[in-house]
């Protein structure tokens, strides 16, 4: 099977969405929605860190620069952080980041920081079946693409 | 017009160079024309009497000078305005250079002259005279022109955060106060836009951009070894941009390195060959910053934790920072 | 000579751009650059661009040719197009003349086939400076800003712009818009030189001479003791480089787009540290020899390779832009006084 | 350039049912690095781990990439296998393919594309993998234990049965704390003292165990297993290992005048003394701000009565350095002060006191050797308003108390009526309360027993104000139930007071890097997972420093930090996670960024000389991260703008490249 025919097969448009999951709790809060079978898009594409707080900035500008249409930033519930204190700075740095896109005028629906836990299963496919229908809603990423990574 | 005069600059640094306190001086040096002077360091009475100038073109910040500076032998005299020391204390506290070789004169500041406004009231500027309240421009060839000084002020004097020096060893003049002249409002400005104005704004702004890196290697907080856009292993170096995502990439970045660090100097915007107002980039930084986690003024003190190394239990959600700082605009 | 009324001009853009791509200098925010001629866009006053029109034919970044790899093969694209004719309006003296200096690089064998083609395919429009300012210093390197070089020179007077011919290319142009335009005795144009000469000699740097450079001058400056004052505070950004008009260095960079490799030629600037590094380091150690480097370039190197012609054309573009106001005319000043204190 | 090769696996259906693992392991074969793709029905099987381990050999591996269940399921089984057949275990990178993809997608198409994804991604990273080795260091067998209350005294018994020797710092001149002072323990009403001064012979008599009495940390360097601590032990101008104990000085001493803290101030004590009868060690103490041999080099009496010659004026505060391999932070806590409390008169009258002085009223060894008599005039008390939450559950915005439970006062103030109940049935005992709380054994048995069999009154209200009138206390309350205000002519008040950490804590807390909540109660590693130890490696946590908690919990959680220190000092090595932060120090600023967001304090600061690109030499200051301490978040690389700062197995260049390969 090649991936022309995979993309012929799906007309409708799909979002590419990075995930970047939290090792102690977002990202097993992903393998326990898939234990209960809890569906969400296969357009989640998600990364595993160590910690939320591991998350640069800089990665998020890539991912948007090489395709993505949203990028999702999960970790451990404020004050369950396993280091204590990542998610902490995460909240900051991602708050200031998120703000700053939204003051250049790229729509802040494309960026979001959800806390999840290991238990949390149910929580994270909810949270990605929203997240995708989100950013579906608003189509292809054009404000912050690289028209160099799409040809 | 600036409270102090080069005379008195000059017998003071006459004096410390002769008590031995310093060994040299950090100030400006006279050029071509009335606006040309450079950062220039001297060590006689003599060669200050002959080149040595002070007044309204003496922008520059001399903090991050010293950075390189105090890596020499001796002690070296800088004239510090109020907002240099804020770029002062904020090297400090990141042990950029050692206090021990710098001794610093506040200087009061009474605004300095923006070139390029100065520039679009006159073509072919022969000098410019200050009065106090109105500045005549001499023209090579359309007579003089004189206008209200206050309009000749680039947009970081009068919006200018304080009068009040936060380090010295020694003080002219009298110290000021820490001012609020609105320095938000050109950001809240472009919050009550539309994203879709915004983003036709910083567009238009950014694509500009000729990558020269001026505002990066004259910014006080950018004192990095080696910027990652210069550095291939960090994955995002580019000599010049190839196109639009990476000027953006470069201004988004560097206003976030240098987030909770920037003390407002407005540096990056006067050295910008295409005059892109990069300080409101950082403005909103600081905007966001005061509004999410409490006023924060970096440089005010030596050693202060930054707001982004730093946290509180009941710091905002992203989602609602987001949107609280529109709910404010 | 031709003549139309400057209420026409839109006009004579439109004549132009019915045929060529045009060029001409805009106002934006940042200062005057050049855009494309679309209807609406208005003829800057500014003297000069900030960005000098080097652009067009060695542009900050240019695709050489691109690398597909689909899966462990890798394919040579050649990305290369033929360039469509254009034509940039409103050029100065000091740019045209950049041309013949970026001509000597770039045209030299072996030749530089993007630069060829962009500058074959280019009309040239110059314009005379009715009203230099005061860091322009083009005289000093026998620019005559009354009468520039082009395939056609114009001069534009408070009511009227008139166009002269100086070349096939030129002339054919002209002929072309003839049905807009007027013949002229070139009276107005002639009336108008002579001011700018009478202006010329109030500049403060009119009296600037480059005579005690040239090709063999290496030993002399090389070593100058000068050199660490003046490059002591130049904060070893890019600024000067980008703006000049003659500055020609470039570095070539692959991009990985993840369906293959972009490879891209972009502007390089000897004041920078990361500036043609290798494997053993860079060459020039420290912002001095670096900051020597670009003016000797200019003032030395480039004459000692080129018949005696200085890779600086006067624009004064670094004098008002370098963000500490270190430049090419205190160069030459403060390195000229030292060897007349020799004397 | 890497030899990957990819091992796709079909979990019997779990995964193939979705995704088409032959479309995957072919797609993946053409990958960059990729030479040799397969797939098979259960990699995790020995015959699955066969067929990496064979392709190992024949195809000279040297990264993979196995595509199957998440990597908290069978990634320390792959990275074995790698290992057994010879590469490093860390160039294993598995791609979640079974519970991220194949489970929750139901459609073949997607759920293939994204398999293929996810495995490139996974392919992109291990290009940039290297070898990592988890580094070792030795461990110093002893530990240190700071504090020596019932939550020290335990730890350290505890941990010296097993055999390693333990060092108690304590900061009186006797080890004991809080529990020493107390009369009886709810909810059994056994005295204190019978319990906790057997286990404090036990600690004196144990020749694993030292004490630093009169003593305090004063710097902690160092990292687990590895600790280099200097103790001060403060001049007590009595040879600890001289005197005898006999008590002779504390009887001669002709200044008497000294408030006796043990009794909280309700009497006095001599200049020299011994804090009580059971103190260890049982040896005096010259106190240097009441001596008036010290302050003014007149008096000498106690080295006269001395036979023993323990007496030294001249002594001087001394230093001890040593080195531990775990340490155990015990501090516990104390009542808060009153000071702001002034509707409660506290202030104002002798007769409204804390708990803890209630303690010193109703105890033999006590200033009224046990008999309930009110502090102004030594009158028997008869009617007695307890005051509950004194400065507990204050409201966030009040800067009078605490927000939190202070957990134990519920219990102590129901010990207290019923005693006082039980020996003087004659006294009319009333206790406002917000809420009783009594979640513990045999806790609300034991409070209902207070009010039933005893007649404690218990009025849900607070009380308002307390006005000292004549020789009477007006307590002036709300009953909540009966909607009513009440006015109380009471002869002794009695305020449950909250309790806070030890005013000791914070500055040890930032000696240790152990980090701290708002309250200065040390944080746990995990609220619930890891209760007993700090986030700080090696670093473990007794008592009431970590949050209010009664005597049984406190010897519950002493003897879960022994355990944990036991199994600390039990190995000989310390394996760390080679997943750790370093700095390239060519570009590190040394401008502290890093050091600041660090929870473990794992970065330290060197001045160090450098041949620098431009061949000068400088000396710079440059981060380093010592890789014993770190546990790998990476929440310093991102503060570092200059990008010096990375982590090894999660390097900025590897995610970067997942999100490309991601994103193609």
């Amino acid at each position: 099977m090649s991936m022309k025919n995979i993309e012929n097969n799906n007309e409708t448009y799909r979002p590419l969405i990075v995930a970047f999951c939290c090792n102690w709790c977002s990202y097993a809060g992903a393998d326990l929605a898939g234990n209960n079978r809890l569906a969400y898009p296969a357009d989640v594409k998600i990364i595993r860190v160590p910690c939320s707080c591991r998350v640069n900035p800089t990665f998020i500008l890539r991912a948007f620069q090489r395709g993505a249409d949203g990028v999702i930033i999960c970790g451990c519930h404020p004050g369950d952080c396993h280091y204590t204190s990542g998610n902490y700075y995460t909240r900051r740095r991602m708050s200031l980041m998120f703000s700053m896109l939204d003051y250049l005028g790229i729509e802040r629906e494309r960026t979001r920081v959800e806390w999840v836990s290991a238990a949390e299963g149910a929580k994270f496919a909810a949270t990605m079946n929203d997240f995708c229908e989100t950013v579906a809603k608003l189509g292809k990423n054009k404000r912050l693409e690289d028209l160099r990574c799409k040809q | 017009m600036q409270a102090v005069t080069r005379e008195i600059l000059i017998n003071k640094a006459a004096e410390l160079l002769g008590n031995g306190t310093v060994d040299r001086v950090f100030g400006w040096k006279k050029g071509e024309f009335s606006y040309d002077v450079t950062p220039a360091l001297f060590t006689t009475r003599e060669a200050m009497d002959a080149d040595f100038v002070f007044g309204d073109f003496c922008g520059a910040n001399f903090s991050k000078y010293l950075v390189a500076e105090t890596r020499k032998e001796g002690k070296v005299l800088v004239f510090l305005k109020p907002c240099d020391t804020y770029s002062f204390n904020q090297l400090l506290t990141e042990h950029r250079f050692d206090r021990e070789k710098v001794y610093v004169v506040g200087i009061p500041c009474s605004g300095m002259l923006d070139t390029v406004k100065i520039k679009a009231v006159a073509e072919g500027i022969a000098s410019v005279e200050d009065n106090g309240d109105r500045v005549t421009v001499h023209s090579l060839f359309d007579g003089d022109v004189t206008v209200s000084r206050n309009d000749m002020l680039p947009d970081r004097c009068k919006n200018c955060k304080s009068k009040k020096h936060v380090a010295y060893d020694e003080l002219i003049g009298e110290d000021g106060e820490v001012i609020d002249s609105g320095r938000f409002d050109e950001v809240e400005k472009l919050e009550k836009m539309t994203p879709d104005e915004r983003f036709a704004f910083w567009q238009n702004e950014l694509s500009r951009c000729i990558r020269c890196n001026a505002c990066r290697d004259v910014c006080p907080a950018c004192t990095c070894e080696k910027c990652v856009f210069d550095n291939p292993d960090s994955g995002v170096e580019n000599k010049a941009a190839a196109n639009s995502f990476e000027e953006k990439m470069f201004h988004i970045i560097r206003a976030f390195h240098v987030a909770g660090r920037c003390t407002d100097c407005g540096e990056c915007s006067r050295v910008c060959p295409q005059h892109i107002p990069l300080h409101l980039l950082n403005r909103k930084f600081i905007k966001d910053i005061n509004e999410f986690y409490g006023d924060y003024q970096a440089g005010a003190e030596v050693g202060s934790r930054a707001p982004l190394v730093n946290y509180t239990a009941d710091d905002p959600e992203p989602a609602e920072a987001v949107e609280r700082s529109h709910h404010d605009a | 000579m031709r003549k139309i009324s400057l209420d026409r001009i839109n006009d004579l853009f439109a004549a132009i751009a019915a045929e060529f791509r045009l060029y001409l200098p805009v106002d934006t925010n940042g200062g005057a650059r050049y855009e494309e001629w679309a209807e609406g866009k208005i003829l800057s006053d500014e003297l000069n661009t900030v960005r000098s029109a080097k652009d067009f034919f060695f542009p900050q970044t240019e695709n050489l040719m691109d690398f597909k790899t689909e899966g462990k093969k890798i394919e040579i694209v050649d990305t290369r197009s033929e360039t469509e004719d254009f034509v940039i309006f409103g050029v100065k003296a000091c740019d045209v003349r950049s041309f013949d200096v970026l001509d000597r690089v770039f045209l030299a064998e072996p030749q530089d086939s993007f630069y060829k083609n962009r500058r074959e395919h280019s009309l040239i429009l110059s314009m005379a400076c009715a009203k230099p300012h005061e860091t322009c210093f083009c005289t000093t390197f026998g620019i005559d800003p009354s009468a520039p070089m082009g395939d056609i020179v114009c001069y534009k007077t408070e009511d009227a712009l008139y166009m002269d011919a100086k070349t096939e290319k030129g002339a054919a142009l002209l002929k072309k818009i003839e049905s807009i335009t007027v013949e002229d005795n070139g009276e107005a144009a002639e009336k108008q030189k002579k001011v700018i000469r009478e202006r010329l000699e109030k500049l403060p740097l009119h009296n600037l001479t480059a005579d005690r450079f040239g090709g063999d001058k290496t030993a002399e400056f090389f070593k100058a003791p000068e050199w660490k004052e003046l490059s002591a505070s130049c904060l070893g950004c890019g600024t000067c480089t980008f703006v000049c008009p003659t500055c020609q260095c470039y570095d070539i960079k692959d991009f990985n787009t993840g369906h293959g490799i972009k490879r891209f030629r972009c502007w390089d600037s000897c004041m920078y540290s990361e500036f043609t590094k290798m494997s053993a380091g860079q060459p020039r150690l420290t912002q001095l020899e670096r900051f020597r480097q670009r003016f000797m370039h200019k003032l030395v190197y480039f004459p000692a390779n080129n018949d005696g012609m200085f890779a600086c054309v006067g624009c004064g573009r670094c004098l008002s832009k370098c963000p500490i106001q270190m430049n090419i005319v205190k160069v030459m000043k403060t390195l000229g006084k030292g060897e007349e204190k020799n004397v | 350039m890497q030899r990957i090769g990819v091992f796709v696996c079909h979990c019997g259906t779990n995964i193939a049912g979705t995704v088409d693992v032959a479309a995957v392991s072919e797609s993946l074969g053409k990958e960059q690095g990729v030479v040799f793709s397969t797939h098979y029905q259960y990699m995790c099987s020995q015959a699955g781990q066969d067929i990496i381990k064979n392709a190992i050999a024949e195809y000279k591996l040297t990264g993979i990439v196995v595509c199957s269940c998440s990597p908290r399921m069978h990634e320390t089984t792959f990275r074995k296998t790698a290992a057994a057949a010879g590469i490093n275990p860390y160039m294993v990178e598995i791609a979640n393919i079974r519970e991220q993809c194949s489970w929750v997608h139901k459609d073949t198409i997607s759920g293939t594309e994204k398999a293929i994804i996810l495995g490139k991604a996974a392919v992109a990273k291990v290009n940039l993998n290297a070898p990592l080795t988890p580094g070792e260091t030795p461990v110093t067998k002893r530990a240190l234990v700071i504090g020596g209350g019932i939550a020290g005294i335990q730890t350290a018994l505890d941990i010296a049965d097993a055999g390693f020797p333990v060092d108690i710092v304590e900061k009186k001149p006797t080890i004991g704390g809080k529990m020493a002072q107390l009369d009886k323990t709810f909810p059994t009403l056994d005295c204190a003292a019978c319990i906790l001064t057997p286990k404090m012979v036990d600690v004196a008599q144990n020749d694993k165990i030292r004490i630093f009495s009169y003593s305090e940390v004063t710097s902690v360097k160092g990292f687990v297993g590895n600790f280099d601590v200097t103790i001060k032990r403060k001049a007590r101008y009595v040879k600890e290992d001289v005197c005898t104990g006999c008590g002779a000085c504390t009887e001669k001493c002709p200044q008497k005048k000294v408030p006796n803290e043990f009794n909280l101030g309700m009497d006095n004590r001599r200049a020299i003394y011994i804090p009580f009868a059971q103190a260890v060690p049982k040896v005096a103490t010259i106190d240097p701000d009441y001596c008036m041999m010290l302050k003014t080099g007149k008096c000498g009496v106690c080295s006269k009565v001395c036979t023993a010659g323990a007496i030294d004026y001249k002594a001087k505060d001394e230093y001890v350095e040593e080195k531990y391999g775990a340490i155990v932070v015990a501090t516990g806590f104390n009542p808060i002060s009153m000071d702001k409390f002034d509707e409660f008169a506290y202030s104002q009258s002798k007769d409204v006191i804390t708990s803890l002085e209630f303690e010193r009223l109703t105890n033999a060894a006590g200033p009224t050797q046990g008999k309930l008599l009110r502090p102004s005039d030594g009158e028997h008390p008869h009617t007695i308003v307890f005051v509950q939450c004194v400065g507990s559950r204050c409201d966030s915005c009040s800067e009078k108390g605490k927000e939190y439970c202070s957990k134990i006062c519920c219990m102590y103030t129901a010990k207290h009526a019923m005693l006082t109940r039980d020996k003087y049935p004659d006294t009319d005992v009333y206790v406002f309360y917000i809420d009783v709380r009594t979640p513990g054994k045999n806790f609300d048995e034991f409070y209902r027993r207070a009010v039933e069999e005893y007649g404690v009154h218990y009025i849900k209200g607070m009380v308002g104000k307390v006005s000292p009138e004549g020789k009477k206390l007006m307590v002036q309350a709300s009953d909540l139930i009966a909607g009513k205000q009440l006015h109380i002519e009471a002869d002794l008040v009695v305020l449950a007071a909250a309790i806070e950490p030890d005013k000791s804590a914070r500055p040890l807390a930032t000696m240790l890097t152990a980090s701290m909540d708002t309250n200065d109660f040390f944080t746990e590693a995990h609220p619930k997972l890891r209760p007993v130890e700090s986030p700080t490696a090696g670093v473990f946590l007794s008592g009431a420093c970590q949050g209010p908690k009664d005597i049984p919990e406190t010897v519950s959680q002493a003897g879960a930090a022994a355990a944990k220190v036991i199994g600390l000092l039990c190995k000989d090595k310390l394996t760390g996670n080679p997943c750790v932060a370093h700095s390239d120090e060519m570009m590190c600023n040394g401008c502290s960024t890093c050091e600041k967001v660090c929870p473990y304090g794992a970065i330290t600061y060197v001045d160090k000389e450098f041949r620098m690109p431009d061949r000068t030499t400088r000396v710079r200051r440059v981060a380093q991260v010592n890789e014993a301490v770190c546990q790998g978040c990476g929440c310093c690389t991102v503060a570092c703008p200059s990008g010096a700062m990375d982590l090894k197995g999660f390097a900025g260049k590897q995610i970067m490249a997942e999100v490309d390969a991601i994103c193609r």
